[in-house]
C-alpha cells in the first residue's frame, strides 16, 4: 500500500488541518472533529448538518458553505462519526430554527445520528431527519438493511441547503430534502477494490477482465461480478436498474461520479452514453455533474445518479452555492 | 465477582482486541468495509484509558464507563450497538459491589434486550447477536444448573464461539453484509466473531 | 487495463462527445476536436486558445469559458494537438483583438502551435504566445529540452484569461501571461505510473515502496526513483526544489494537483504539509486549489505549483470566471 | 525511381509502421510517453489513404503528400519533424517525374535540414537525426562512388539502422527522453528507430 499519509493513525486529523488550511471559508473544528461554515450559526437560519465515514471526499467537508451544509462530521475511514461530535455539530449550527441531519441509510450512520439527535433534543434544539437511500442495487426489504444512501446525498444537500438559505423552516426543509431522495436512484460499478489505509490491502481481488456491479462507497463488493465490457454497455446494465426502479422520464438531473480512482476523461465517456440512454428513454440531462463527489478512496469505476426534476427542485439546484467542492452564482 | 473483576474483563478484552484486529478487520473486508478491528481497537483502548483515568467504585460502574466510552469512541454500527449493551448491562448491576453469576447472566441479558431494541436483528440475521444471544442462554442455563462460575462462564464462552461459528452459512440480513445478499454466504460475521472474543476474555478472568 | 472506455480509437471523441452534452455553455466542434466557448468569438476581446495531448482532464477543455480560455484543442492521448486543428481554433475566437496561444514547453506542442500560428497568421490573425516552463525537475539548459509545462499553465490561464475578459490588449495579456509563468514553479511525484488506453501496459514499473521524484505529466518516469516515506517528507522534497529554484516568501498561490488516481484526501493531506512548508519560509499560501487540475490519466500522486503574486495578479486570480472546472464569482 | 515508385515507399512505411507499432510504443514508454507508434501508425494510414484518394502526378508531390499529411494528422514532436522532411525531400525533387540515386539523396539531405532546422537537434542528441543524418550520408557516399541504387538504398539503409542502435548509449538532449538525463541512456530512440524502420522500407522497394 502506498499512500500520501504521515500516519495511519493521523488520516483523518492531518486531512482536516490540510482543509483548515486550504478553505478560509471554513471554521475546522480539528479536536472535534467538525467543518463549519465560518458564519454559522446563522440566526433564523435552519442549521443543516451531514456526516459519515471518511474516505468519500469532498462528501462530506467539501459541501460545507452558503446554501449547501452548516457542518459535516467526518468519521474515521468508512466509520459513522459518534454521536457527541454529531451533538456538538448540531448545537454548533442551530440559529434557534432547528436543525436538519442528512443520513446516509447505514446502520452505523442510523443509530449514530439518533443518538445525536437525543442529545440535541436535551440541549433543547429541534432536529429533524432525512435519511437518504437511493442505490438501487439493494432491495428494501426485511432481508436487508434497506438501501444505502450514495450519491442522492449530495442533491439533497445542495437542494435542501438553497431552500435552508432562503429562510424556510425546518419542516420545509426535511420536506424537500425527502422528497429529493423519493425522486433519486443511483447504481455504482467497479473496476477495482479500494484500499483503506488501516486494512492496508485491497478490500476484495477482481480480476484483470472482471468489474463488480451493484457497489456502495465503502469498498464492499457489489451485488453481481461480472465480465469487464465497453463503457456503452456498462452504463447500459447501470440505467437498466434505475429504469426498472423509477422510469426515467422528462427533465433529470444526472451525476456520473468517479469514485476516487478514475480519469476525469472516462466519466466523460461515461457521461456520453448516460445522456444517450436517457434521451432513448424520453428524458433529458437538464443539469449535470461530471466528476469525483462521492468517492471511496482510491476506488476505480463509477456511479450514475439520477433525480426526476421538478419546477422547484430545478430552481433549488440552480440557487447560489459556494462550497469547496461545489459553486456557482456567487 | 468485584469491581477488579470486571475492570480486569475489559483489559482483557483491550488486548485481546489489540491482537485480533487485523483479523477483525479482515473478516470484515470479506463483508463489509474493512474496519471492526480498527473500531474496536480504538474503542477498547480508549475503555482502558478512562478505567485507569476514573477508576469506578462498582461493577456496574465500570461496565456503564466502558458501554459509554465505545459510544463516544468508536462510530460505525458497532460502536452504538455495544456501547448500549454494556451500558444496559452495567445499568441493570445498580450499585452492588459483588456481582453473583445470576445477577451476571441477567445483566448481560439486558445488554442483549438493549443490542435488540437498537438494531432490529434477530437470531440468524448473522449479526452479534448470533453470538450474544447463545452465550446469553448457555450462562442462564449453567445459573439454573448450579454450576460454579467458572463452568457457567465457560459455557458462555463456548456457546458464543460457536454461535460466530455457526454465522459463516448464513446470509446477513442486517448490517453492511446485508447488501451482498447471496454473496455474504461463506463467511463469519465479524461482529459475532468479536462477540466470541468478548466472551472468551470474560472465560480467562474468570478462570483466575 | 481495464477502462471506462468504448473503444482505444474512439477515446477522445468519446471524451468530446460527453463534454458537449454536459456542458451547455460549451459549443464542441466533435469533428475538428475543438472546444468553444458558445459566444466565441467576442467581438474586441481578446481569444485564448491552449491545447495539449488529451489525458491530462480537466486540462484544457474543462478551462473554457467566461475569464479564462475561448477554446481548447486536445490531441490523441499524451500527443499535441495539430496545426490544422489549432488554426481552426484560432480563427473561430478571434474577435478582431488578435489570439494568445497558450503552449507548454514540449517540442510536440510548440512545433505544432508554431505551425498554427502560422496558418492562423497567413488568414490574418494576429497570434502572440506564452510558453509556460515551470517544471523545476528538468534544468533549462542545453542538454534539455527545456523545462517542460506543467500545473502554471491553469494559473496563466486563468490570469490572463481574466486580464483578457476586461478587454485588455493582446501585448497585455501575452505580458500578464508571462509573468505568471516567471513567478511559477513546479514539482510532481508519482507512487504509481499511468496506462494509456493505446500502449495497454503501466509505462513504467515501480516497485511497493518505490516513488518517482520529478516526473512530468505524460507518464514518463521521473528524474529520480526513491524510496516510499511519510508525506510530510515528500513534501519537503518538492518544496525544497522548488524553493531552490526560486526562494519562496511573501503572498503564493498555491495548487496541490493530484495526478487523476489520488484520492482528494491524500491532497488535503500533502497541502496541509505545504501550507507548514510554507510558513517556516515566511510565505503564505493566500489562494489556493486542491484537487484534480492538470492529471496524467489514472496515475497515482501530486504536483505542487507555488507562484509568487502581486497585486495585479491576485485581482485578476480572483476575478470572476465559470468553466466547468474552475468556477466563482459567477 | 518514379511515382509508383515513391508511392509504394510510403505505402510499404504505412506496412512497416502498423507492424512495428506497439514496439515503437514501448520503446517511447520507456524513455518518453508510449505514443510514438499509435502517432506514426495514425499518420501513414492517412498517407496511405490520401495517396489513394488523391493519386500524386510526381515523385515531389507524392512527398509533399506525405509530408502535409503528416503534419495535419500525428500531432506530437513527430508529425512536424516527419512531415517537415517529406515535404522538403518533395519541394526538392520539384515537377521531376524520375527521380536518380543522387536526386533522392538531395532530397533526403532537405529533408534532413527540414528537421534540423525545426527541431534544432544535433547528432549524438539521441534522436531521429541519429539514424536520419548517417543514412542521407552513406547515400552520398554510394551515389559518389558509383554504386547501383540498390547498393546506395542498402547503404542508407544499413546507416540508419546502426545510427538508430548507436543511440541506446546516448543520453538524450532534445525531446522528452531529455527530461530523463542520465536515465534515458540504455533506451533505443524512438524516434531513430522509427526513421530506420524509414529507410528499410525504401530498401525493400528498391530490391524489388
Ligand atoms: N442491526 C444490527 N444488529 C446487530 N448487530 C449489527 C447490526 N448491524 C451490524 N451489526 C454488527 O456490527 C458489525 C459491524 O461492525 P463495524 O464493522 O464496526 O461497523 P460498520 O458496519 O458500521 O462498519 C457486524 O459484523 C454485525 O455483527
Ligand atoms: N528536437 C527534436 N529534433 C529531432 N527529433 C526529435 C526532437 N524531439 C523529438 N524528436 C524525435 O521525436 C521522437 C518522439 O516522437 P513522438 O513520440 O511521436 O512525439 P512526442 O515526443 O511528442 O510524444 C523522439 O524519439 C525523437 O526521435
Ligand atoms: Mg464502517
Ligand atoms: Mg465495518
Ligand atoms: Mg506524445
Ligand atoms: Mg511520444
Amino acid at each position: 500500500m502506498k499512500k500520501l499519509i504521515n500516519d495511519v493513525g493521523s488520516v483523518v486529523a492531518d486531512t482536516l488541518r490540510g482543509v483548515a488550511a486550504a478553505h478560509p471559508s471554513l471554521r475546522v473544528d480539528v479536536e472535534n472533529r467538525i467543518i463549519f461554515r465560518r458564519d454559522a450559526p446563522r440566526p433564523g437560519k435552519v442549521g443543516l448538518v451531514s456526516g459519515g465515514g471518511s474516505g468519500h471526499e469532498p462528501l462530506h467537508g467539501g459541501y460545507v458553505g452558503y446554501g449547501m451544509l452548516d457542518a459535516a462530521c467526518p468519521g474515521e475511514i468508512f466509520t459513522s462519526p459518534v454521536p457527541d461530535q454529531i451533538a456538538t455539530a448540531t448545537t454548533g449550527v442551530d440559529g434557534g430554527a432547528g436543525v436538519l441531519h442528512i443520513v446516509k441509510n447505514y446502520t452505523g450512520d442510523v443509530l449514530n445520528f439518533e443518538m445525536a439527535a437525543e442529545l440535541s433534543g436535551d440541549e433543547g434544539v429541534e432536529v429533524a431527519r432525512v435519511l437518504v437511500d437511493d442505490d438501487v442495487a439493494v432491495r428494501d426489504s426485511l432481508y436487508t438493511a434497506g438501501r444505502r444512501g450514495t450519491g442522492a446525498t449530495l442533491f439533497v444537500e445542495k437542494i435542501a441547503g438553497a431552500l435552508a438559505e432562503s429562510g424556510a423552516p425546518l419542516a420545509e426543509v426535511a420536506r424537500v430534502g425527502r422528497e429529493v431522495n423519493d425522486r433519486s436512484r443511483s447504481f455504482g460499478v467497479a473496476l477495482t477494490p479500494c484500499t483503506t489505509p488501516a486494512a492496508g490491502t485491497p478490500t476484495f481481488e477482481l480480476g484483470d477482465a472482471e468489474i463488480e456491479l451493484g457497489i456502495g462507497i465503502h469498498g464492499e463488493p457489489g451485488r453481481t461480478r461480472a465480465a469487464h465490457r465497453e463503457a456503452r454497455e456498462i452504463v447500459r446494465l447501470a440505467m437498466d436498474a434505475i429504469d426498472d426502479d423509477l422510469p426515467l422520464s422528462g427533465e433529470t438531473l444526472v451525476m456520473v461520479n468517479g469514485m476516487g480512482g478514475t480519469p476525469l476523461m472516462e466519466l466523460y465517456i461515461v457521461f456520453a452514453e448516460v445522456a444517450a440512454y436517457l434521451e432513448e428513454k424520453g428524458a433529458t440531462a437538464v443539469r449535470s455533474l461530471v466528476g469525483d463527489y462521492v468517492t471511496s478512496l482510491d476506488m476505480q469505476g463509477f456511479s450514475v445518479t439520477t433525480c426526476a426534476l421538478t419546477g422547484e427542485l430545478t430552481r433549488l439546484w440552480d440557487a447560489p452555492v459556494e462550497t469547496p467542492a461545489l459553486r456557482w452564482g456567487r | 465477582m468485584d469491581t477488579r473483576f470486571f475492570v480486569t474483563w475489559m483489559e482483557e478484552i483491550t488486548a485481546a482486541v489489540r491482537a485480533a484486529r487485523d483479523h477483525l478487520t479482515r473478516l470484515d473486508a470479506a463483508i463489509g468495509d474493512a474496519d471492526h478491528g480498527t473500531n474496536l481497537d480504538r474503542g477498547f483502548s480508549a475503555v482502558a484509558e478512562a478505567l485507569a483515568a476514573r477508576p469506578p467504585a462498582t461493577p456496574g460502574g465500570a461496565l456503564v464507563l466502558a458501554g459509554s466510552t465505545l459510544i463516544r469512541k468508536v462510530g460505525g454500527a458497532s460502536g452504538p450497538l455495544y456501547g448500549t449493551a454494556f451500558r444496559e448491562a452495567g445499568k441493570t448491576l445498580g450499585e452492588t459491589p459483588e456481582v453473583s453469576t445470576a445477577e451476571l447472566a441477567a445483566a448481560l441479558e439486558a445488554g442483549l434486550a438493549g443490542v435488540r431494541r437498537l438494531g432490529g436483528a434477530e437470531e440468524g440475521d448473522k449479526t452479534m447477536v448470533d453470538a450474544l444471544a447463545p452465550a446469553v442462554r448457555a450462562l442462564a442455563r449453567a445459573v439454573h444448573e448450579g454450576g460454579t462460575a467458572g463452568e457457567a462462564l465457560d459455557a458462555a464462552a463456548a456457546a458464543a464461539e460457536d454461535g460466530a461459528k455457526a454465522t459463516i452459512p448464513l446470509q446477513a440480513r442486517k448490517g453492511r453484509a446485508s447488501y451482498l445478499g447471496p454473496r455474504s454466504i461463506g463467511h463469519e460475521d465479524p461482529g459475532a466473531a468479536s462477540t466470541a472474543l468478548i466472551l472468551d476474555a470474560l472465560r480467562t478472568v474468570g478462570s483466575r
